[in-house]
This record gives structure tokens, C-alpha cells and sequence, in this order.
């Protein structure tokens, strides 16, 4: 429970009342973003991502398990996120704690909900045998805006990962069947001034958080507000707006970046 | 969400209502002994009981925040109130809801008045039919009024969605498993400020636009039967002495 | 671990001196007890039991499982009794502690040593498959004596249980096979004075607790005495006569409730 | 409890005894090095040891009586003490009889001597087979003697059962197995005061005075016999000088 | 995170000076062992060893379960330490802390390193059922030197491990098929000293501990180093030495305690 | 381990190696932005990052030590590092190596120094194939470095091991898998101490010579990989002026 650092926030709210950020980025810009794909062996699709010193690894593994009773025919996907302590001084070892539990349902139903992953072509036998696809979100560095870094990575985990048909005696290994990525942006509040993918000084001092993700159709597949501060209904539209148009430019590095 | 199963017909939605129709809401203040704050609501066929305990202090010290009061608001299931009997104890979907709810409540809180303490409210889901966070937010807000704690509004929540293309109000039960999206808001109402907003799905934007009308325009609606309902506790105490 | 409030003892012990107790009742008195079933739609059965302000409400739910490998032929019942502190300023979230753990396995070995529930009746397929019962109690309101009135909930939500058939495919649904309902009656002991149905005030101060189950023969079918203080061997004798006399009350507002 | 098995023939017990007859019970005090108190108990099939650490002050501080002691016993199971290997640690049916043996020790020991402090009674079941809470909470009190603890009296338990509708004292495996009823109780044999009493199963009134006489019986021998190891490990330090 | 309690520091090594030892053993010297089997009737095998005052028991449990998917035709072992609080005011209750861990895990590789148990003749149908072996470690009365008193404990229980064929159906009881047993020997330094068996008090200022376990061809079967010191590659090999030596001698009363 | 399958043919191992080879070491300090230290390191098919913090208070307070700083090396692996999906958390084997680690690093970082004070350091293996704890071992030194702790020498770890009757250096996996003994060790390069030393499997004590031999030899070319590491980290930042 930490105070807000009030130096912070009126240092960073008197440049944002002269149209300018801490790095000199404007209000709706992204930082520079990396992506980098098939980083760890072990894994059936990985990727890095970093946005700024933000740094995020997503691994893939899949297995074989049961479908649920209600789904006998389709796959079964799991996201998992860990804070580990190594990404930041204050990340706590230890199971999950609301933060991370947030991340990882919000970067699952990002996946999940835009039927990102074709799961009822991961069926094997019905009822009894379905492939299981395992997200797991490690962060590296933490320097803000994790939604977006965690998505991103996600998606680039996903799009380059190959079923391991072959280690379980099903034939060759292929490219997990997937559709088409929405992309996830994240925007925050301070001081009446609303920000597009907030560095860690800009989060520490943000009122309200607002992640949105959408499609190559510009329709909207995810939203999620955070924080205990409030959005009025024309702050929102405004980062949808932005959102559209970062997602935009994101995207295109992603299927570069996996080669699609 | 899949969109096969015929959810909209002749203008009906399979309960009959129109698409801009709420669920049934009852609302009751104060119906509990111990707690300082207390609500019972039924909408739909979901029941919904909140005890507020506090302005208390923060137990354990670390948890303190010297300048205000942290807002501690805990989402449950109970066993019995689902289909399948749910494991007792929190999971991931009620420890995120605990926490957009938590959020949600301290926007509107006036924590600065009592730094150091922790105001608790507890929302326990007797019954569950599609909607339970903004059904738990919503009784929340009344609880915290009938605990006398100061907010500059009352919260208050409700949802919209999408099925077989149209735009809905307060997915009820088949709504919520087979529509295509589901955008749960909460608001100040005086304000009209967003408190609360989680969407899922797909939706174009100008659906998204018509769902949040729907969405504003119910809980609208719901803020009327919370004031009644703070007021009928009034006055059956005003009645009783 | 809070300090007796002397005051409150002295005060109550200067009127039980008198043969009075705070709200009036006499030494072997019950509050008023309001039995509601069907409270819970998704729940097989329900029950809320108000006795004076503590309300408990159990839900039961059925589901179909594994028997025991030793009891190849009888359905499983489970207790679990969680103390959310939606019910008392001193009740915490988290797992079980020692007093609610106390008070479900009561609750249990009264209805399982009584054998309410014929669990021989509730077998599907031998060593494959039987019924399971899970009653779930649920703690609202806390102002004394929840050991009788989880025990009364649970009774009133067991005798009206509708077994689930034909949700798994099984026949047409039919009430849960049950006997005799054993009743517990609880008393506690403060400064020599014993009284039955402790109120909260009571039970603060209370040194010694006693728990008797007794069926409508008059026999005693179970028994638990708690804290740290002691009973003497007449005094334990007047607790069962006592528990007998309103026990007979309290189940014909059983039957009249639950309409048997 | 069923009661189908014959478990009682021709006046005596499957294992040969009278209804009111004990299984042969050894008492050790004093067997561990590092613990202040200790007791090694051997009842029937049962192998118990207790080890006493305390008064010491209690950890964490909000755990702390400002006015008097706690009591914490600590009942557990060894994985290999049982018929199906146990899992190791705590499941609630060792944390009910933790609390009722920590329940029962209270009444006697004279808490208020030592405010703040905890006493820590810890009950180890290396070998179970029928009335392990008994046999622990009987072991548990000479460990406290020896551990120089202040206390009213020594405390000592017993149960008595029900077998084919014959009320017997102190059940074995099969008796508890099969039998009717059990009741323990532990008693101050210096007063008669009953420390901890529960009973499952079904008892006539009159069957309940019958078996509570057993099990006070069966309490007194016990004493005897606790006193016995306290005075022999007093006469072997004695000796020892 | 007790401080090192130098009073007790400048005793010992001012005695070790000299080439005493506070109990007035050699420093290579171990205290004297005790060896008692079939000490708890349940278990299947079981033997409670003394080295000193420290006292350690050991139960083995076996069972019937699936094998290791890798290994369809070998048994399942198990190692398991609690330092219950039984046995030293410094142990607490609660889920096995580093130092059980460790103390579990060294004696497991002990035992499964050395192929002690003939785990491929525990197999009972492959693939399908094998038989589990469960080692667990009660710590009675800690006075220094777990390692070795545990390590011994669970050989002298093992050796006398009668496989319960019988309770399963599946014919006569026979003993657990066991191979030659290697001895474990722990020795620790302190100011420049080095000494075997270290005592509870010789433990407390240990700056570093080496445990080396040796078979009756004079081979190394396993070694753990373990605290914060660090050894000489000299000193090293005079532990080894020492451990051998002091191995035979325990190995021949190992011998003579189980019958073999 | 068994030691059926041919590891090694022609005075050459599966992977082409001599006995005395180590597999390819790539070791990068100073990667991560937040850490105070932190290092990559690639060692055949491992991937570890390490990262550092502290010196910094100790919390909770009652882990602190007066006398000097405590050292916690947290050894995790990445669910995905492995073939068949790993759990997230620690278990029984991360937490030895944590322990193990943290005793080895202990005895090299000037701990009296930083009374009251831990050291953080967070082992993470993203890619495992054989040594990963020598591999953490390694890592940490350098983000130790990097992060400006003091330290007496800069610890290094390598293995060595026995696969079909020959002793060879630094086992790859198959060689893991199917050898009869592996020897990790850690040491002060400077003074040759030994600070870390585990040893499964069998030995002669001539074998037990020779491994040990080769570790050392090991330990000394990677502590080379080491220093360049870190100068070359100081390098590019002096560059970057």
C-alpha cells in the first residue's frame, strides 16, 4: 500500500498540461516495441516481447487431457501469469496475488473470447482426448503496462506454436489452427489527461486504467477498466478511438514479426 | 459464446421481455443483525446478501494506508448457489471480481476521512443467475448507505449485451451463456461518471454505443429502487419508535 | 484471543443471581426459532433457521460420484461449515479454523451417526457410482448458538431435498430418503448458572458448553461439550433432561415447517 | 456404527476381556532429552508420545492472553500410524481433537500464573488403533507433570461404548468399528469434574448413566497408574544421584 | 535466524583446541547408536534409531498404485521428513520448511541413488499397478546429526520391510527386496576443526557440514555439503576417509539390529 | 540412473564432445532494467536470467539478522522450460537448490557488512536441459557483480560425471538421464574453497578424484566466460559516454 509519490504526479501532470510526456512521447503514442519469437526450445511456441524496458516472455506448452464434460469436442486452454520477483523490487514470491490473477484473466479472455485459438479443431477423440494449450506469462522487466506486453507476447507465442503431434505419436507436428489476433491497448488517467501505454511513473501515479482490444475490423473484442478513479463516457470513446488506431500499426509489426 | 441457439424471436426474448426490459429487482436494506450495513437483493433469479463492517482499523498494520481508507470488498459463491456445487472458498473469477468491485466502490467512498482503516463489504451470491457482479456492486452501495458510510454517490450496476445480433438489456441466464458479448457497467448516477466496465465479446462500435445506452439507461432504473429501498429502511424505523 | 469483559459477566451474573436473563427468557428457554425452506433455487434444498437474531442458512447439493472403496453400496454426504465474515465483525475470509471446523464435523456426526440420511438407499451402481451429498451451512447473522441453529438448517434443508434425477438422466426426481431427525439443544454454563440457547452476550462470558442431540424416543444421539471450563456429572444431567424437553418443541416446528 | 457383527459372546469381549475391563496400558515419563516434559504411552494397540515445551512467551504477539496462558495441543497423526498411509499434517478431524484436548488441559492448568506465555503440548500417534484421544490426552497430562507445569489436578481419560446393545468399557478396533456407541470423557479425578465429553452414536438415557460409570471407572484406575510413572521417574532421578 | 551464540563458539574451540570435544569424544568419533526395529505395529516396516540423545523414527507404509508413465515396470518410493515440534522448541508446525526438505530429499537420493530398494521387482502389472513404498521420517528428540540418524532409521526400517502381499490378496507376505545399504556420515568444521557426528550444541556453530554416504566396497554412493562455510579440497578428502571408516563400523551394527 | 544405453564410443560422447569438453557458454550481464543486477546466460541448451536486489531491509522483521545480511537465492523454473509442463511454484526440488545456492553464495558476499539487510537474488530458468543449478549458480555471481555487491571472489559451479564407466565433464541431458553419477560443485576460483557440493550416483574414490578434477577445470574456463562477461558490460558503458 504505497502513497502516491505526490512529487511524481504534479512533475508529470505540469508537463501534461504542456502536451508533454516524462520520454517526449505524445499523449497516444506507444513506445517502441520488440517482438521476437521461438526464444525458448522446451516450449512449443515463445515469444519476448518488449514494449520500451517492459519485457515480457510467453511460453506455450501442450499437452493431452480430458475435454470438460459440457465441451466434449473442443481443446482446453489455460492462462497462467507469475509477477516473479525477478521483474521487479516489488513482486512478491508466492502464489498469485490479485494483480496477476487480473492480468492473466484479462489476457485469457482477450485469447478467449475472439475465439483466437480454433479449439474445436484441437479435439482428438471426443469425450476422451483433446490437446490442452498452456499460456504462461512470464515478465522479465517491469516497467509499465503489462496488458499489453503480456497480450502481445501471448499472441506471438501462439501464432508461431506447433502442435507436438509428433512426440505423442499423432503424426507430424503443424501450426496450432488460429484466427485473427485482437490486438490489446492500454490507456490511463491522470490529472484530466489520459495517456496511451503508460510507463511504470505514469502508472504509479494513474487514477484509472482502461485496456481495450480490438480487431483487424476495428470491432472491439475486450475491455477492462482498472483502478479506483472513473472515465467519463467521452474519455471513453476517445480510447477506443486510439486504441483502433494503435492497434492498427501493432498488428502489422505482429504478423511480421511471426511471419504471417 | 456461440450464437447458434435462437435467443430472439418476434421482437421476445425467450423470457418475454422486450429488449430494453430489466429483470425483476428487489431490493431490502438493513436485514441484518450484526453487520453495520446490510442488503438483500433479488434480480432475477439471482440473491444477493451484503454485510459492511467498518470504518475499522486495518488489521494487519502493513495493510494501512496512512492518508485514507482502503476498501476491501469480497466477492463469494456460496457452494450451493450454482448448478454444479461450487468448491467453498475464493477462486480466480471471484478474486478479480472482489478486486474490479473493491475499485469500484473506492471511487466513490470518501476514504480520506478515515485514513488508516479498512471498510469491508462482504457480498455473498446465495443464488446465481447471470449478473451476479453488478447484482453484488448494486447491494453493495445500499449496504454502505445503511452503514452510514459517506460516498459522493451511490454506485449503482448493470449490464447489456448482444444476442442473435440484437442489443440487449440484463442477460439473464441462456443470454449469458450462449450471447456474443456481455458489457457489465457500473456508474455514478449523478455523475454519470463509469465506475465499473468489462466487456466481452465482439461488438461493433455502434453497437458497443447502443449497449452502453441500454446499459446507462438501467441503471438508471436500479438507482430509483435502491433510494426506495434506503428509504423504506427510514421509515420502518422512524415507523418503529 | 479477546479479554473476558468483566463488566458484562458481572452483569449477567448479578441477574442470573435473580433467575433472569437479559432478554427474559428463563434458564431453559429458546429464543424464537423462524424455519423457511426452499430458499435456494439452484440448491436441491435449503433451509433458513432464524433463533432470535442468528440466522444460518444450509444449502444442499447433490451430484453423483465414486463410493467408498469399504462402502462399495451407500451414497457419500459432506459437511463443510464456513464462517464468512459477511456474519460477525470477528469472523475472517480464509480457509476454516478450529471453531468452524468443530462446528460442521458436529453438525455431521449428528446427522451421520443418527443415520438420517438412509445413504444405502443412494446407490446407483455398486462400487461405480452413488450419490453424493454435500451440505454446505452458511453463517449470516451471529448472535449465538450456531451449533443448534447449523444443526436445525441442515435438518430442515435434508428433509426437503429433492434428489436431482433426472438432471443426470436417471428417472423422475423424488424426495431424499431420510428417519428421524435427532434435535441438538445446546446450553452453557457462567458463574454456575447453566442456560440453554446462549444469545452472544452469553456466550462471551460462557465458561463450559454443552451439546445434546436427542430423537424423539427421548435417547441421546449425540453429545460435545467445548470450551475450557467444566461440567459437573448432575449438572450434565439436567442439560439432557432440558435438551429433551425442547427438543420435542423444536421438531414439531421441524415437521410443521418442512410439512412432514 | 453398525451393529450387525457379533462383538460381544458367552459374557466376554472378542479379545477375551469383561465389559468393564481396560486394555493394558504402560506409562513412561520423562523419555525425551530436548522437550521440558515428556510421556510415552502404550494403550492396547496405541503408542502415543507427548513432549511439553512452555511457558514460553507466545508467538506472534496478537496470539498473546494479556491475563493468562494458552493452552495449544497439538494432536497428530504419524503417516504410518494407520492401516492406509496417512498424508502428513493437519485434516479436521486432528484439529477437532486438537481443540478439545487443548479445551480440557485449560481447565486445569493454572493459566493465569502465566499471562502472555503459551504452552505447547505436543500429541504424536506413532501406533493407532481406537481411542487415540484418550490415550493422548492421558499421556499429555503426565507429560505436563513432568514439564513442572502448575496444575489442579492431573486430568485422565477414558471412553466407554456400546457393543450389541452391551455397554463396555474402553473399545477396541473392531468395537469402535462396529459398535453402537462411543463416549469418551476425561475427568479431574480429585473433583469429578468432567473436562471434555462427547458421545456419538445412540444411547438410552439409562445406557448413558451405565457407560459414564465405566468410563469413570476406567478413569480412576488410569489415574492410578499415571501417578505410578510420575513417582518412578522421580525415584530413577532420585536414584540416579 | 538465531545469532551465533559466541560464548558457546569460544568454548568448543578452545576444547578443540586441546583435541577435546565437549562430550569427550575424538573428533572422529560418533556417539553411541542404538538400533530398535519393528517398534510400530501398523507400518510394514519401522526402527527407531538413537545417536545420542538425538532420536529418529522411521515408518514405512506400502500400497498399491500406478507406476511413473517413464518407468511402467518399477515400484514408487517416497521420502517424507517432518520436523514435528515434538521434537525441539526451535521446530515449528506447519508444511515442511527448507531444512526438512532438504534432510527428506538427501536421504531419498540415499536410498534411491544406491537403487537400495529393488524398485524393478515391485511391479505387479505393468503400466497398470506397482507397489509404493512410503518412507517417513518422525524427528523424536533433536540433539544434532538428523542426516545420519534419519538416513539410519529409514535403512534399519527398510531392511525389515515385509511387503503386505497378503492384505492386498495377492499372496504371502515376503520381504522388501533390498541390496546392500550405504551408511551416511555427517561431519561439520568450526574454527579450522573438523568433526564427525557434530552434537546439537557442536551444530549450532558449524560453519559448514559435509554428509557422505558410503558403501561396504569403500565406494561413494552420495555427498551434500551444506551451510555457508566452505571446505578445503584436503579437508574433503579426510571427511571421506572418515566417513569409511566410521561406515563399517555402523554398517556391522546395521547388520546385527535387522537380523541380516 | 541406469547405464544400459551407449553414452560414449570412439573416446567421444553423443554430442561430439571429449570427456574433458564443456558444452558452449554464452554469458551476457546487465540485461534487465529494473534489476540492480542481472545476467543471461546460455549453456547448451539452458537459458537462465538472474536478477538482483539489495542490499534492502529484510521483511518481515523478525527474518532480519543484526550481524550481517541474509542471502535468498529464489531457483524457479519456467512452466514451459521443460518438456512436459512444469507447475508453476516451487517445489520440494527448487526449494533444496534455492537453499543449496543461497549457502554457496553466502560464503562469498561480504554479508557483515549489511546488518539487518537480504539480498534478493531470482534464479529463472526459462530453458532446461541438464546443470541447470550450476548454470543459476554461474549467473548469479555476475548479476551479484553487476549489481555492485561485495563479494570475497566471484563463486563459480560446473559438474562433472560418470556415464558408462568414464568420467566426463559437465554432463549434457541424455548423459543426465542415463549416467551413473553427477558431481555439481561450486567454488571460490581464487582460493580453490569448495562452496557448494552435491554428489549422486557411484564413485570409486579414484573416480570421485578425477570428476572433481574435471569440475575444478571447468569451474576455472568458466570463471574466464565470467570476468569477460562483466568487463564487457563495463565496457559498453563506458562506451556509452
Amino acid at each position: 500500500m504505497t502513497i502516491v509519490p505526490s512529487i511524481k504526479r504534479d512533475y508529470l501532470a505540469k508537463l501534461a498540461k504542456n502536451g508533454k510526456r516524462e520520454d517526449g512521447r505524445a499523449f497516444d503514442e506507444f513506445r517502441n516495441i520488440e517482438i521476437e519469437t521461438g526464444v525458448v526450445s522446451k516450449a512449443e511456441g515463445s515469444a519476448r516481447v518488449k514494449i520500451g524496458n517492459t519485457q515480457v516472455l510467453t511460453g506455450i506448452k501442450m499437452g493431452i487431457g480430458e475435454p470438460y464434460p459440457d465441451t466434449p469436442e473442443t481443446g482446453v486452454m489455460t492462462t497462467a501469469a507469475e509477477l516473479i520477483p525477478l521483474a521487479s523490487p516489488d513482486f512478491e514470491a508466492g502464489p498469485p496475488r490479485e494483480n496477476a490473477i487480473e492480468l492473466a484473466r484479462v489476457v485469457d479472455r482477450g485469447i478467449r473470447e475472439s475465439q483466437l485459438i480454433e479449439v474445436e479443431k484441437l479435439c482428438i477423440e471426443p469425450e476422451e482426448k483433446v490437446w490442452l494449450v498452456f499460456i504462461d506469462i512470464h515478465i522479465l522487466d517491469y516497467d509499465g503496462n503489462l496488458f499489453d506486453a503480456a497480450s502481445l507476447a501471448s499472441l506471438a507465442a501462439l501464432m508461431t506454436t506447433k502442435v507436438p503431434a509428433k512426440r505423442f505419436e499423432l503424426g507430424e507436428d503443424y501450426p496450432l489452427p488460429i484466427k485473427e489476433p485482437p490486438i490489446s491497448c492500454t490507456s490511463v488517467k491522470f490529472n484530466d489527461v489520459v495517456v496511451m501505454d503508460p510507463s511504470l511513473d505514469e502508472e504509479e501515479i494513474a487514477e484509472v486504467r482502461l485496456t481495450v482490444a480490438t480487431d483487424k475490423n476495428e470491432d472491439i473484442r475486450a475491455m477492462q477498466k482498472g483502478l479506483n478513479g472513473s472515465f467519463t463516457r467521452d474519455e471513453i470513446k476517445k480510447v477506443i478511438k486510439a486504441s483502433i488506431d494503435n492497434g492498427k500499426k501493432i498488428r502489422e509489426q505482429l504478423y511480421k514479426s511471426t511471419g504471417k | 459464446m456461440k450464437s447458434e441457439i435462437k435467443l430472439f424471436e418476434n421482437g421476445k426474448r425467450l423470457d418475454g421481455r422486450m429488449p430494453d426490459e430489466l429483470r425483476n429487482i428487489k431490493i431490502k436494506a438493513g436485514v441484518l443483525h450484526r453487520a453495520e450495513g446490510s442488503c438483500y437483493l433479488e434480480w432475477g433469479g439471482n440473491k444477493v446478501m451484503v454485510a459492511v463492517y467498518g470504518p475499522r482499523e486495518a488489521i494487519p498494520r502493513h495493510t494501512q494506508n496512512p492518508l485514507r481508507a482502503i476498501v476491501t470488498a469480497r466477492y463469494n459463491m456460496a457452494a450451493f448457489s450454482v448448478e454444479d456445487r461450487k468448491r467453498p472458498g475464493p477462486d480466480r473469477r471471484s478474486r478479480e471480481i472482489s478486486k474490479v468491485i473493491s475499485e469500484a466502490l473506492e471511487s466513490v467512498i470518501l476514504v480520506e476521512k478515515f485514513p488508516r482503516a479498512t471498510i469491508d463489504v462482504n457480498i455473498e451470491v446465495l443464488d446465481a443467475e447471470a449478473g451476479t457482479r453488478c447484482a453484488g456492486l448494486t447491494a453493495a452501495a445500499v449496504a454502505l448507505v445503511d452503514a452510514g458510510i459517506p460516498m459522493k454517490d451511490i454506485p449503482v450496476a448493470c449490464a447489456a449485451g448482444k444476442i442473435n445480433d440484437q442489443i440487449v438489456l440484463d442477460l439473464g441466464k441462456d443470454e449469458d451463456n450462449y450471447g456474443s458479448a456481455d458489457l457489465p457497467i457500473a456508474i455514478s448516477p449523478r455523475t454519470g461518471e463509469i465506475l465499473l466496465l468489462q466487456m466481452d465479446g465482439h461488438l461493433t462500435q455502434e453497437e458497443f454505443d447502443k449497449a452502453f445506452d441500454f446499459a446507462l439507461k438501467g441503471c438508471h432504473i436500479i438507482s430509483d429502487l435502491q433510494k426506495k429501498a434506503i428509504l423504506e429502511k427510514y421509515q420502518s424505523e422512524a415507523g418503529g419508535i
